[in-house]
């Protein structure tokens, strides 16, 4: 684990583990086609359904409700294009503003192309989207609900089992991403009481690539891929072997950790809160201020009167030490600013100063007090070079 | 992402600062993204004697102001107002399509300088 | 290298190589995330662009012109959903009967849902589609052509470089499937002329559930996975780095040892008929009688009177040999025969005594023996079963 | 796919032949697979002495006919007759659902079996 210490975007992405990457290796040997005819490829098939069960295992489902994917991304948006253009399904599309652009984005690309009614709803300022105000978008006729569990930017956990009661009474399918939640919290597809759950294994020590989508009723969707009938017809195409055997190490894992993660993860947090206070360094969370509404991994900081971008580059290229500013996939792009931050309300100073701190398995305490000197360095630089301002 | 230029200048300008009494001030707050530029110059005999910059603003921002300093101080007055937007783009070698807006920027700066500035 | 003398099923998939092994193993310890911020992720980034690049030189193609996907069914799909569902185009749908399931049932799937009109076109009893029958379905409106460059059951080389012109003169997006032909035989994207080709690792001893999509001009697609705007915009989703690191290097591989592969496949296949005639076996080739219009890895026999699923499985059970009935797929599902040797016109006896046997790099002249003598075997066995029918 | 006891009776059946002057004959044609399965049958005082098979068809269909031979030999005739479908299945093990349809094959062949049909 090459120079870890500095690592705080364990929400952008997770190292593998080393059972994961022990996984991986022995499946390479599995080379054989699981769908072929002869009687041997028994070995890839116990793999995949290892796999498949610790994944199950881990949100609390049946192994047949698991269906492999090639990431979250695609687990999103084969159910939108499922739901909205599959089906005879002519309601709107309710989702919150605060989704990662694996819904907004896809969501807004098929109801623009459909001309179909896309309701995207607020959270109030600490990054919570109200379920009232879910339920009022959920007026007449609605086909389709996706909501979080657990917001990337600032861990909000969200209303999700509330809303699924909202769904269920206007008639839609309701879909949850929990990207962020499984692995790190502790996710249970049957108390959420959803109708489909989004899960990607980089996020939890397992392969980028490779994802899962949980479906309570695996009749409802259509496959969005069609080809060769693979997972039982649902998502076509040569199954990736590898890295599904990484996922199901990962899920295995995290199940295994989970209480001792939270144990670490929380402990973590008071340090890092404890360190910038003793340092006397201003700043303002972005996120719920209860901590039991918060996935304590993560920690999204404004500091008054610092562009935060600036921040985060001298972290990099003096400290060694990487953080986020918002979602790590917004730099592909040209947005400024977290949508996230923006729909709650942030002020623009607030939302230039922001930067996101996670954590995970491998942080250490000494790690967040090389952090939190670091940033008490690099503001101390940068409210020098202002000061005239 | 940064060049090996924008990075040294960013992490370690040596030209922070404000002159208590400058003959020149240059300033540029940036309508879009909000980053403010300001440098203090110090003339003698038509020559740029000394220049210190505060800024606020993104690390390739921070870099420019550092990095226009340095150009600046030394040369005759005359010759930074002739200087044409090309020569100063090769003070901040190889910039990504979003780092460019830097380079106006210092241009505009350098557009402030006029051989009549100084009072 | 387990036990891999008595595998025949190279166009099912190959196992990885050596390098590709070591190359996905490396990829393992580049954990960031290739979109992420900080100035570190550079490792990732010279990954991503030099598997770029190999998969790109593979097939003649420019860098910018290759988006990774999780397989060639995605490619394949993505394809059809781009041309048929998000543009203006409402023009006939023209392929082949012996494409692989990835475009025919996606494509019957999609132009039934519209009503668009779909063309698909036979192929000679010896498994080429004549580039005559594609220019004659090409008649009024045409929207897409897609045609494989190799078929995956007999070898069959398809007259792609005609078609295109076809294509090209019917103002047709013309996509080629070059899956059993990429690394195996050489795919030069400007000399085919195609507006895209679909490429799978693991048909070239790279990791399975990884492939490529290459298009000519990437704006002539729409996303088919949207989200955080990975692949240029063009195929959301984290990036499947350990899989992508394997398909370069396979793709490198395969490139330096075409010339060597094309030899020994040629023996082997040489060898394999000539063992066959030499005990006396009597089969009949199903496919093209020109040695110049077949990729030479596969071969596809029927024996007369013979079940060729008993064969097939009395050669898994009892020698440890694994050839193919028909697409390996096609066990996920419930067809009875092979719909390319049905689409060739064979008779009930041919079809049902058929099977494919594929050989490639790790193949020696030992194992072709070993092949031959086991066909002998189990053909005398069920011939004496049967004896009285 | 296939169970042990599937496998071993297709690899190496023990049964394949014809009776030379047979009492009973059992023949299926399996109109969707076109599967064929002759079974020849030897009667001795109401007792099956010798059955040999002979077959064209599937792994499991070949199976089928060997098991079933080892089944009906040295067995009265009229317990075979008497033998319920669910009697026959035992012999058959764990099937998948594709391999169920050799069962309904066996039971075919055994419904030909009538106490009379001994000449
Ligand atoms: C011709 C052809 N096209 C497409 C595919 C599907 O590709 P993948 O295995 O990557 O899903 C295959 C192989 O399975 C194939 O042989
Ligand atoms: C909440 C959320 N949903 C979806 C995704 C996309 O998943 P993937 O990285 O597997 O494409 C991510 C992470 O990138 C995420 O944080
Ligand atoms: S972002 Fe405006 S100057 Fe850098
Ligand atoms: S397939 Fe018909 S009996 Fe086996």
């Amino acid at each position: 684990m090459s120079n870890l210490s500095g690592y705080f975007d364990y929400n952008a992405t997770t190292p593998l583990s080393d059972a994961v990457k022990a996984a991986m290796v022995d499946a390479m040997e599995q080379f054989e086609n699981p769908s072929a005819a002869y009687a041997a490829p028994d070995g890839v098939k116990t793999l995949m359904a290892q796999a498949r069960a610790d994944v199950a295992a881990l949100i609390g489902a049946d192994p047949e409700q698991i269906v492999f994917t090639s990431g979250a991304t695609e687990s999103n948006n084969w159910v939108l294009r499922s739901i909205l253009e599959c089906q005879d399904r002519s309601g709107a599309f309710v989702t919150s503003a605060i989704e990662h652009d694996a819904t907004l984005a896809s969501g807004k690309m098929i109801c623009d192309q459909q001309g179909r009614d896309l309701r995207i709803v607020s959270p109030d300022s600490e990054g919570i989207v109200p379920a009232s105000a879910i339920e009022q978008a959920c007026q007449g006729d609605v086909s389709l609900v996706s909501l979080m569990l657990t917001n990337n930017e600032t861990g909000a956990i969200q209303p999700v089992r509330e809303v699924s009661g909202i769904a269920r009474q206007t008639n839609a399918f309701f879909h949850v991403d929990a990207v962020q939640a499984a692995g790190k919290l502790s996710v249970d597809v049957s108390s959420l009481c959803c109708d489909s759950l989004s899960l990607s294994a980089h996020k939890f020590h397992g392969p980028k690539g490779v994802g899962a989508l949980y479906i309570k009723n695996p009749d409802a969707l259509t496959p969005m891929i069609v080809g060769g009938g693979q997972e039982a017809g649902l998502r076509a195409g040569t199954e990736n072997i590898v890295g599904i055997a990484g996922m199901g190490a990962a899920a295995a894992e995290a199940r295994a950790r989970l209480a001792d993660r939270t144990v670490h993860v929380h402990a973590l947090r008071t340090a890092l809160l404890s360190e910038l206070h003793t340092r006397n360094l201003s700043f303002q969370v972005n996120g719920p201020s209860d901590q039991a509404q918060t996935a304590l991994c993560t920690l999204n900081l404004s500091f008054p009167g610092i562009r935060a971008e600036s921040l985060v580059a001298r972290l990099g290229l003096v400290d060694g030490i990487k953080v986020s500013l918002g979602s790590a996939c917004s730099t592909n792009k040209h947005s400024r600013h977290s949508h996230v931050l923006q729909a709650m309300g942030l002020d623009e100073a607030r939302l230039v100063g922001s930067m996101r701190i996670s954590f995970g398995r491998y942080t250490t305490r000494g790690d967040i007090t090389r952090l939190a000197a670091a940033l008490e360095d690099g503001l101390g630089v940068f409210q020098r070079l202002a000061a005239a301002e | 992402m940064f060049s090996a230029r924008i990075a040294e200048n960013f992490t370690s300008p040596t030209h922070g600062g404000e002159l208590a009494d400058p003959h020149i001030v240059l300033e540029n707050k940036d309508p879009v993204c909000g980053d403010q530029i300001r440098i203090s110059i110090a003339v003698d005999d038509g020559s740029i004697t000394q220049v210190r910059f505060r800024a606020w603003g993104c690390a390739t921002s921070l870099a420019t102001a550092n990095i226009l300093c340095v150009w600046m101080e030394g040369k005759q007055l005359t010759d930074c107002v002739a200087a044409t937007p090309e020569e100063l783009a090769e003070q901040f070698g190889t910039l990504t399509p979003e780092q460019r807006h830097c380079h106006e920027i210092a241009v505009n700066l350098v557009a402030q300088l006029q051989p009549e500035s100084v009072a």
